[in-house]
């Protein structure tokens, strides 16, 4: 089991947390086209290599994270909290 | 020209210690190509064959950054069936079930299809509803599949425990006749071994660093041995299907998930079906040798990372011994992990793209393994004749652009 | 025939505790502290097995957990490691896969096709006719080779059979009980570190427990230290099967009082590996010949366990360990012909079948003997290093291949033998200066490499891989070095896929003893360099594992409402609805869907989730969240809402209620408790961090009842402390918090599911019992009974209510869920808005309509397929039941938009493959559309 | 108004024999085991949300991931902060409407969004104490609970047996104790598994011991 980083709580196991996925940019829903929503909701950068996403610790803090990982060998860099961009 | 295969060959060679011709040979890497089919998995081999018997395009060129059969073909469970949930998915893979069973001949070359039929495990009325569904949308296709309860679960696995107080009790299962296993790595060196028979140039250790494109067409490809000239490129890359479309600069719909297996120690046949149970994320299977192999649901978090973990195999022996208590004291022998395309809606994406000469293949997942038949004579038609054939004309990019998504999302849970 | 030698100085039998069991029958006698394998060899048993292709007889060969001819049923185990398990008492024990029995297998006449069964002959033939190979598959089936398990032959989980688990998060973990292990635990354990030292064997030792005097003078010091030494947990019989991502280190800990097994997932700041080297096998024509032994096999059977292994030995002798053997053997009286393979001396061939009765010499001389010692050389134990990701190199010095430490991350490091060669001294002190660098890793925060320990010297060792005739290579796969030549001549060049066109190393062993002797031999084959040709890849588990012991407990997280007893008390029918048991019904759902329709009933609806929202932008919230508005929420009101995700996909519903200016409570679908909440709180901490909003998940705080039906109303005037019940008091969809029963802090919606007047009830958890049996009392002569969730169905079902995910499915957007009329697309803003805004149009996916059979009293199951007039399908039938109030059935359906107008007919496809037609309804509901009852 | 008061139940049911102490339900079974579990769920409890490092922060004075122990409304309180900018309160049985009232003054002297709930009835907790506490942790828990990680008045939340719990490490007269905290649906089922787990221990289960609560008569039930 991988062990994520969570500026609250430290490291803990990522059975702990829920994946959210790489962080995409949402469009302005009031102005989008339905090729760049559609974008949006489905297309991914899919990188192999370090990435930015969100996690939630669901067990833990009860924070939304923005974690950098290596998805090739997933190594992880610390992270912050998805709001105020910092933690503890 | 290489010899056919047969007891009588056996007998011969026995006899004589006449040594054998190689399955496939190792030839130059040509300057250019009109086709270049990029990864070595059962989509592309099955391409590349195709292309050539079906379709008389002989001068191809598949190319595999590792060995044949290194990525996701070797490393699958190798579970067959075609007990889809839309009609598309039952039609499709139906198709592909049919040529399994015509393989071996077809190919000289046993792949040792074993029809031991499939059952998908039902413990709540929430399944049991979509087995219901599954099987009168298979029924109404022509495939034979049927919802049973537990008695007959029982009967057809006597390791099962049916009983109502179970934590996760077995309501009943859909039951899939047709649906089986193969031998996996026969498929990939059957394939491999009959396209190279026909002229296609098999080239392992040879990666694709780099699509060229100019004027909206591809123009060639780049690799660790140097640059191909090519108007027609084909990705079936699977879990690395995204770094490949990158390089022609065509987003995909697709995360990369690894997807775990397991097998155990031999020991003497008592399995004689495949079970799967969603709800419990664990399929398994027992082998001709005797080992049961185990795979589970994808990994809850993207990755590239085939290294496997340890929580895998403890959920998994955890939901084998509920199913099956009696198990306790087999011995996990090996685990592995391979890499999964996953699309949104659980269907491929298959056909040509925005960029002239740039094919897809890819969004195979969790599932592929047992389309590739299908798919590679479908890529093959599409390729040779530059029109989408009817048959995956609901799999093509444009569905994500146009919000069409592929209502195979509904079974989508452990699907296999 | 007994082959017992006199008593040795480390030996580990306890002469004083004779034991007896059974082997394949028979009784066979023993010593506490003899293996299976040992105990057997020392009464002159040398067969234990048969192989698995051509089942010629195996007997010892490393004599220890790896060797692969002493695999045996114990009782109801399979595959038991017959020369590491230790016999007890009474033990069962039997060879496997071998019929009629072990001396006489009718499966041995494989050999006889030998040559025309190469590697991978199967895929060769059985082709034609298709129809036969079912047949073929079955013969095929019949060489699986193991054990049995199954019914009747393994037992249940039970007493001294449970398996167990724990975590451990030892600063230092040192993998093998070995003189490096040893002294990397000490040391590090006296640098103020945690330490788990752990070993395979039943004791600490590694090598030097039947090395000479001096191995054991050393060995005896290094046990005294550990015992001596503070803050190491020392492991025996314990195996570390793996090394995961975030240094989590998996061990396998048996022979406990407690448990039959225990799986230990270590955490280890540091791992020091020092598994030491195994010793590998020559391959020549007749090395699985029983009486071919390794020598570390024959000195375990001399110094440990007081064994004989043979009256007349050849030592095949190309290192120390070799000569020593030699040394062994004559002190045990064996006489010894000494073959030096430093000197060219070499074996050509075994003679022999059943036992070894001769060997040939590489210069062509012929000796008899039962016993043929080979020293050849060793393998590093790099498996768990590469689970690392270190990636051996060959070394041509030592003629095998080493680790890279170079690619080892910071947190893993090697020691011993593993590593390189020298005195015990040296591998002591190399063991030493590795714990203190693992213990000063340890103690930082981040981890990082400093000075690695000096490296240990490589001693030259000759190439002995193969000699001049083929052998054995994989001998729990019966893969001969011919095989491997074939395999390359066809193509299999690469390791990788000679190994899986030939199975060399796929077996119980996983190469851990042949893995080098593959390669050398494709590397010879290829005519390659090993080092160019490399290895095949390494996975966990090191050693097989038990599914039993990777389970642990099997417990499985279950969720109880306040009422499960009583309901368990009361006949309830269990429903598994993921971690909610709830009562299906209580043995007559259609009775007490009657008895709501025609006076009242309760049900236990506590799983419903809910959420306590508070703050002055709940409404934003509510707004982003659902379809539908919700900025003009009077406080006491509740609303019904939907939410669908940025897809349109409907993916929950449910009622919230406003309980004060800045306090809502909102309910969720059971299933989607947690997913909602988790939604709420993506919104509130990732897009909307400005908003002053709390969500509280408070689902099991309250106990929910919903008390429905036409007297529902008269019942709870009878229970309420506080409420003013009356209709205009508390009209429909309004909300209102009070006493019940004596209990303060409820609220009560009034909502209607059902279709009925009714109320749903949410009581702090702990009176839940208290208010549900005062309802019961209460409503005695009203009639109320409970009512399962199978009522509540049918009830629903009757209303045209949808269920979320049974109604709909995860590519259902709101118009398809027949919920247009609520999604409010002058919002400027709300999940799901831009794809419901363009994807409305008529004529565009399926829709949700209300059926009418024909006959109508035909209930079509849930699932069946609807055909349009081509016979093509086009929807399916998500719900039905025969409803009780109109005695026919009453159906939802999901049906393409085309055909989803009132009184369009389709065609229902019926399980048995029959047809029925069905008419599309004016309105999804059946009874009382208008709804004049649940506003009564 | 009803006649009797209304027992509460907790979310375990009390082992024999059992009686009634501040209207629950309880286990008066004693037991000197040298590892024992006991249901504390009677204890009132209050959760608390409010900005991590704000004015209530400030007012209740416990460090993230700490615990205090203090008097207040007159009753002595046990306050602990497991998340950040989230408290869980615990009060002697019977106590949770001062415990609230007392929350909520504290929430109405600051300018900030605070919410103060009643999870008395919402959550289960157990307490565990013994020198073999952390040993059985061990089994269904995979954080370091060791002396340098988790000392006393330590207070974290993780995964507790696959259900996410408060750990609120609370010794007592010097004896390892911990008070777990999980919603109360799952509290049987961790109840038990915490008993199972403890098997080997020797683990026994003992009724709750209230300092300070007076008792109403025994009601079997
Ligand atoms: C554990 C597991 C169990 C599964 N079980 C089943 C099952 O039971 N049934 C089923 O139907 N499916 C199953 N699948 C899915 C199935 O294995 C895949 O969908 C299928 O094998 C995909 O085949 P492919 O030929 O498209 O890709 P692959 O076989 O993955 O081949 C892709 C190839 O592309 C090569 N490549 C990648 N990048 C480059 C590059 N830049 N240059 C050159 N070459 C490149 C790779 O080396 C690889 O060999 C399973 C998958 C896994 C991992
Ligand atoms: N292998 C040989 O016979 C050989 C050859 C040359 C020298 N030596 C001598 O052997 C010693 C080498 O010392 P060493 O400590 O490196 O090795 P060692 O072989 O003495 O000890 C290694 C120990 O690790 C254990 N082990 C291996 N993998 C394990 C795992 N995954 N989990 C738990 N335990 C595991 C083994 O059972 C063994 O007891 C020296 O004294 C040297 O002189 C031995
Ligand atoms: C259907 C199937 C059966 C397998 N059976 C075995 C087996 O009996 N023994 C074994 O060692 N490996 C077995 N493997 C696993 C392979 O050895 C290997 O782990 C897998 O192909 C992934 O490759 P890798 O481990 O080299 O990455 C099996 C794999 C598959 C797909
Ligand atoms: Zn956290």
């Amino acid at each position: 089991m991988i062990l994520l980083p969570c500026p609250w709580c430290g490291p803990r196991d990522a059975d702990e947390f829920g994946y959210a996925g790489e962080i995409r940019p949402r469009p302005d829903p009031s102005t989008t086209t339905p090729a760049e929503w559609r974008g949006y909701l489905y297309l991914r950068r899919n990188t192999a290599g370090w990435t930015r996403e969100r996690w939630f610790h669901r067990m833990g803090c009860r924070r939304y994270l923005v974690l950098e990982r290596d998805t090739t060998n997933n190594d992880v860099r610390p992270s912050t909290d998805a709001s105020s961009g910092s933690g503890s | 020209m290489a010899e056919a295969y047969s007891a009588l060959a056996l007998l011969r060679h026995g006899v004589t210690g006449r040594s054998w011709t190689p399955m496939w040979r190792e030839r130059p890497l040509e300057r250019g190509y009109p086709v270049v089919i990029i990864g070595g998995g059962v989509h592309g081999l099955a391409t590349a064959y195709y292309l050539a018997a079906n379709h008389g395009v002989t001068n191809v060129a598949v190319l595999d950054k590792g060995y044949l059969g290194g990525g996701g073909s070797g490393r699958n469970t190798a579970i067959l069936r075609s007990n889809y949930l839309t009609v598309e998915g039952v039609r499709f893979y139906d198709r592909s079930l049919e040529l399994y069973r015509g393989m071996a001949s077809a190919l000289n070359f046993n792949v040792m299809f074993s029809r031991r039929g499939h059952l998908t495990l039902a413990h709540s009325d929430t399944s049991l509803r979509t087995m219901r569904w599954r099987a009168e949308v298979n029924k109404a296709s022509g495939v034979d599949s049927e919802v049973i309860g537990p008695d007959e679960v029982k009967r057809l696995v006597p390791e099962m425990d049916t009983s109502a107080t179970a934590r996760y009790p077995v309501l009943g299962a859909l039951h899939h006749p047709p649906g089986g296993i193969v031998r996996h790595d026969a498929v990939v060196w059957g394939y491999a071994r009959a396209a190279d028979r026909l002229g296609v140039h098999l080239h392992q250790h040879t990666e694709v660093t780099g699509i060229e494109v100019s004027g909206g067409r591809v123009t060639g490809v780049r690799t660790n041995r140097g640059p191909i000239a090519t108007p027609v490129v084909l990705n079936a890359t699977a879990g690395w299907a995204s770094t490949v479309s990158d390089m022609a600069g065509v987003p995909l719909p697709v995360q990369t998930f690894p997807l775990q297996a397991a097998v155990t120690e031999p020991v003497k046949p008592f399995l004689r079906t495949v079970v799967v149970s969603g709800t419990l994320h664990v399929y398994v299977s027992q082998t001709a040798r005797g080992e049961l192999v185990f795979g589970a649901s994808v990994d809850p978090f993207a990755s590239y990372s085939t290294r496997g973990s340890l929580e895998f195999t403890e959920g998994l022996a955890g939901h084998v011994l509920q199913l099956m208590p009696s198990l306790a004291k087999l011995r996990l022998l090996r685990q592995w992990a391979g890499l999964c395309d996953m699309t949104p809606d659980f269907a491929p994406v298959m056909g040509a793209t925005d960029v002239a000469g740039f094919f897809l293949d890819v969004g195979w997942g969790t599932y592929g393994f047992k389309a590739g038949p299908v798919a590679g004579e479908a890529m093959a038609e599409c390729i040779a004749t530059g029109q989408t054939p009817e048959i995956i004309s609901a799999f093509g990019l444009d569905r994500f652009a146009q919000g069409r998504l592929v209502g195979e999302k509904g079974a989508a849970a452990v699907g296999h | 025939m007994s082959m017992r030698l006199g008593p040795r100085v480390g030996e580990v039998i306890d002469r004083d505790e004779p034991l007896s069991f059974t082997w394949n029958g028979r009784t066979y006698p023993g010593y506490a502290g003899d293996t299976i394998a040992s105990a057997l060899a020392a009464c002159g048993v040398r067969v234990f097995s048969r192989s698995f292709k051509y089942h010629r007889p195996r007997g010892l060969l490393t004599a220890s957990h790896l060797d692969p001819g002493c695999m045996v049923q114990v009782d109801d185990e399979p595959n038991v490691r017959g020369a590491h398990r230790r016999v007890r008492p009474g033990m069962d024990v039997r060879s496997q896969d071998t019929w009629p029995t072990l001396s006489f297998d009718v499966k041995a006449a494989n050999e006889l096709a030998r040559r025309m069964l190469p590697a991978g002959f199967y895929y060769k033939t059985f082709m034609s006719p298709g129809w036969l190979w079912p047949a073929y598959e079955r013969v095929l089936e019949r060489f699986a080779h193991g054990g049995v398990v199954g019914p009747g032959k393994v037992s249940a989980l039970d007493g001294n059979e449970r398996y167990d688990k724990r975590h451990a998060h030892p600063d230092v973990l040192v993998a093998g009980g070995g003189p490096a292990g040893m002294a990397a635990a000490v040391t590090a354990a006296r640098s103020g570190c945690s330490v788990m030292l752990v070993e395979e064997e039943l004791e600490l030792g590694g090598h030097l427990r039947w090395g000479d005097d001096v191995d054991l003078t050393a060995l005896s010091e290094l046990r005294g230290r550990v015992a001596a030494t503070p803050g190491i947990e020392v492991l025996t019989d314990a195996v570390v099967l793996g090394r995961y991502d975030g240094n989590e280190i998996s061990v396998l800990q048996r022979g406990l009082p407690h448990v039959a097994e225990r799986l230990v997932k270590a955490r280890a700041r540091t791992l020091v590996a020092a598994p030491g080297l195994i010793e590998r096998p020559y391959v020549f024509a007749g090395n699985d010949v029983p009486g071919v032994m390794l020598s570390t096999a024959v000195r375990r059977l001399v110094n440990l366990h007081a064994v004989k292994p043979g009256d007349r030995a050849v030592v095949l002798t190309a290192n120390a360990d070799g000569d020593a053997t030699a040394l062994d053997l004559e002190r045990a009286g064996v006489e010894v012909t000494r073959v030096d393979a430093r000197r060219g001396g070499d074996v050509t061939r075994a003679l022999g079948r059943g036992r070894v009765r001769a060997v040939e010499l590489g210069d062509g001389r012929r000796v008899e003997c039962d016993l043929l010692v080979t020293a050849t050389g060793w393998t590093s134990a790099v498996s768990l290093l590469t689970m690392a990701g270190d990636q051996p190199r060959y070394d041509d010095t030592a003629a095998r291949f080493r680790p890279d430490a170079s690619r080892l991350p910071s947190d893993v490091m090697a020691t011993g033998g593993v590593v390189g060669d020298g005195s015990c001294a040296q591998l002591v002190a190399h063991g030493e200066a590795t714990g203190r660098e693992a213990a000063r890793r340890s103690a930082q925060s981040s981890v990082t490499a400093s000075a690695a320990p000096p490296p240990l010297p490589v001693e030259p060792h000759p190439a002995l891989f193969r000699g001049r005739t083929h052998g054995m290579v994989d001998f729990s796969e019966d893969v001969s070095s011919k095989d491997l030549f074939t395999a390359v001549e066809e193509g299999f060049r690469c390791p990788e896929l000679a190994k899986r066109y030939t199975t060399a190393t796929m077996g119980p062993a996983q190469g851990k003893l042949e893995s080098v002797n593959v390669v050398a031999i494709i590397a010879e084959a290829t005519g390659a360099a090993i080092a160019e040709t490399g290895t095949t890849t390494w996975r966990p588990p090191y050693a097989p594992v038990s599914l039993g012991a990777l389970a642990g407990r099997l417990r499985e997280p279950t969720r109880l409402s306040p009422l499960a007893s009583w309901h368990h008390s009361h006949g309830a029918a269990p429903l598994v609805a993921g971690a909610w048991i709830r009562p299906d019904h209580y043995g007559d759902p259609v009775a007490e869907a009657a008895s709501v329709r025609d006076g009242v009933g309760i049900i236990d609806v506590t799983p419903i989730g809910k959420i306590d929202l508070r703050g002055p932008d709940v409404s934003r919230l509510l707004n982003l969240v659902y379809v539908n508005k919700w900025s003009k929420l009077e406080v006491g009101r509740v609303r019904y809402g939907v939410m669908c995700g940025e897809d349109g996909v409907v993916i929950d519903d449910g009622v919230t209620g406003r309980l004060a200016e800045d306090r809502y409570l909102m309910s969720t679908t059971s299933s989607g408790a947690v997913t909602v909440w988790e939604w709420l709180e993506s919104w509130l901490q990732t897009e909307r961090p400005q908003w002053r909003v709390h969500a509280t998940p408070v689902t099991t705080s309250y106990a929910s009842i919903n008390v429905a039906g036409p007297r529902s109303r008269d019942l709870l005037a009878r229970v309420v402390d506080d409420v003013d019940v009356a209709p205009e008091a508390f009209p429909y969809m309004h909300v209102r918090t009070g006493r019940l029963a004596g209990v303060p802090g409820c609220v009560v919606w009034r909502i209607g599911f059902t279709g009925e007047l009714s109320f749903e009830l949410h009581v702090p958890a702990g009176y839940g019992l208290h208010v549900w049996e005062r309802l019961l009392e209460a409503g005695r002569d009203l009639g109320v009974r409970p009512f399962g969730v199978e009522a509540q169905r049918i009830l629903r079902l009757e209303k045209g209510h949808l269920i979320v995910g049974q109604d709909t499915d995860a590519t259902t957007k709101a118009y398809g869920a027949a919920l247009d009329g609520l999604v409010k697309l002058d919002k400027d803003d709300f999940v799901g808005r831009p794809e419901l805004s363009w994807g409305g149009q008529p004529g565009d996916g399926q829709r949700l309509v209300g059926l009418r059979m024909s006959p109508d009293s035909l209930v079509p199951a849930e699932g069946s397929q609807l055909l349009d007039h081509r016979g093509l399908i086009c929807g399916r039938v998500t719900s039905s039941r025969l409803s009780p109030a109109l005695g026919r059935a009453v159906c939802l359906a999901q049906v393409e938009a085309a055909l989803a107008e009132p009184g369009r007919q389709v065609t229902v496809r019926l399980v048995d493959g029959g047809t029925a037609r069905a008419a599309v309804t004016e309105q999804l509901a059946q009874v009382d559309p208008e709804g004049v009852r649940l506003r009564a | 108004m009803p006649e009797t008061t209304p027992v509460i139940h907790g979310p375990v049911a009390p082992a024999p024999p059992v009686g009634v102490l501040a209207g629950w339900a309880v286990s008066r079974r004693r037991s000197g085991a040298a590892l024992t579990l006991s249901d504390h769920s009677l204890l009132a409890k209050a959760a608390v949300k409010a900005p991590w490092q704000g004015a209530l922060a400030d007012v209740l004075a416990v460090p993230f991931a700490g615990t205090l122990r203090r008097t207040a409304a007159s009753t002595e309180l046990l306050l602990t902060q497991p998340g950040p900018g989230e408290w869980l309160v615990l009060a002697p049985p019977g106590e949770q409407t001062a415990l609230v009232t007392w929350l909520e003054r504290c929430a109405a002297d600051v300018d900030e969004l605070v919410s103060v709930l009643d999870v008395t009835h919402g959550l289960c907790l157990v307490r565990l104490t013994g020198a073999a506490a952390p040993d059985l942790l061990a089994k269904e828990c995979a954080l370091d609970l060791s002396e340098r990680r988790c000392p006393d008045r330590t207070a974290l939340r993780t995964a507790v047996s696959r259900v996410a719990a408060d750990i609120i490490r609370d010794d007592r007269d010097g004896n390892r104790s911990y008070l777990l905290a999980c919603e109360r649906s799952s509290g049987q089922y961790l109840f038990d598994s915490l008993l199972d787990a403890g098997a080997e221990y020797g683990v026994e289960v003992t009724g709750f011991e209230p300092p300070g609560v007076t008792e109403q008569t025994a009601r079997a039930d």
